[in-house]
């Protein structure tokens, strides 16, 4: 399985902090995004904001990161502590 | 050190834990405040989410960084989450070094990307109600320059 | 606010002094200390010899420049003069703004530029006697690039 | 009159912290140096390292800055302080 976390806006707007994701071949973090967006009208909206951020394992990373079993992905707006 | 923290802390503490060391000819500190203004709406207070583990690992990046690339002693790094009124602290950065320059520099550094990097988020609590701010392009561009000018891979 | 004294100073008292504002944002202060080596010899301690009411001109004069610079609300500038011994506070400079990059700026071009102008001499006071100070080269270059890219005439 | 102060090392190397002079026309800071540097030889290697600051009322200025009556005109080695 595949944790996928949700902070800030998104989680609001998702109405969503965590959910669990069967993990596939080759799935990148796009992909993942991807399979997320089909789940609904708001879901696809919400998730295709242009400035969405995607961590793999606590790390950002980038679209075309490959996500295996076990690994923790977060989504989440730009960055605005300090 | 870096702390995230509900609880407020105390600066003249922090001050005392931090300059205590003789080899140190420079200590300097930074602490951000919820202020009473903000794109013109009145701010009564804010309400800070984080990622868990993740912004204890990125501070401990972001320290990291700053103590490759000057002489630092002590560094301390504390943030705060959860619901703040206006006036209260959010964050302290302090650091302390044999020269003043790299005091100055790295403390600059380590609030700057703090802002960039950190997965903190805030909502502030206003008059017409609660809303997300969003991400200031001058704070990613700040953290930009530091990583050409240091040379450091985002 | 401005002060040359003898006694120390107290980081805490300084900063709550500074700090009671709610339209600052940012509060950055620099702490200067006695530290235990310079160019090579045992330093016990330090000597701060100065020009009395010419200091406290400069001091002014300093700070006027740097407000006509950046927006900042609360300034304090404190430095000793007489016997300090090692690890002992030698100056404090504290700015509180609305923004942070001009709390930065500010607190380090004061510093920066107190080093250059002020009227304050150090004789350092070592294993082997004692002896003054000689000014560094790199400060005056620091204080050049700052009158430089403010347009300061010195 | 004109009251002169000397700093620092330049105090202790001349055993001096203040004295008087007498205004002469268009005396400069650069003649009040010259003159002092005639007291004796002591005087005249002091007053001569080439990196002497001098002030006039508590401000810094040049070597031709012209010194008036009541003026106060001190000399000292580059500022060491914070």
């Amino acid at each position: 399985m595949i944790k996928v976390l949700f902070f800030a806006r998104l989680r609001e707007q998702l109405s969503t902090d965590s959910l669990q994701l069967t993990a596939t071949e080759n799935m990148t973090t796009a992909i993942i995004l991807q399979q997320l967006a089909k789940t609904d009208d708001l879901w696809a909206k919400v998730l295709s904001a242009d400035n969405l951020l995607v961590a793999v394992n606590q790390e950002i990373t980038d679209w075309d990161h490959i996500v295996k079993t076990g690994d923790e992905v977060a989504f989440f707006p730009p960055v605005t502590g300090g | 050190m870096i702390r995230v923290q509900q609880n407020d802390f105390n600066v003249a503490d922090e001050y005392e834990k931090l300059a205590n060391d003789n080899q140190d000819g420079a200590v300097v500190t930074f602490v951000g405040k919820v202020r009473d203004f903000n794109e013109g709406l009145g701010v009564q207070g804010l309400s800070l989410e984080h990622y868990p583990g993740m912004t204890e690992s990125v501070l401990n990046d972001i320290e990291k960084q700053a103590r490759e690339h000057w002489p630092l002693n002590h560094v301390t790094i504390i943030h705060r989450v959860g619901d703040l009124t206006l006036g209260e602290q959010i964050v302290f950065i302090g650091v302390t070094s044999p020269h003043r320059k790299a005091a100055f520099a790295a403390c600059e550094f380590l609030i700057d990307f703090l802002k960039t990097k950190a997965p903190f988020w805030k909502q502030e609590l206003t008059t017409e109600g609660s809303k997300w701010l969003n991400a200031k392009a001058c704070d990613d561009q700040t953290s930009q320059q530091w990583s050409n000018k240091l040379n450091i891979k985002n």
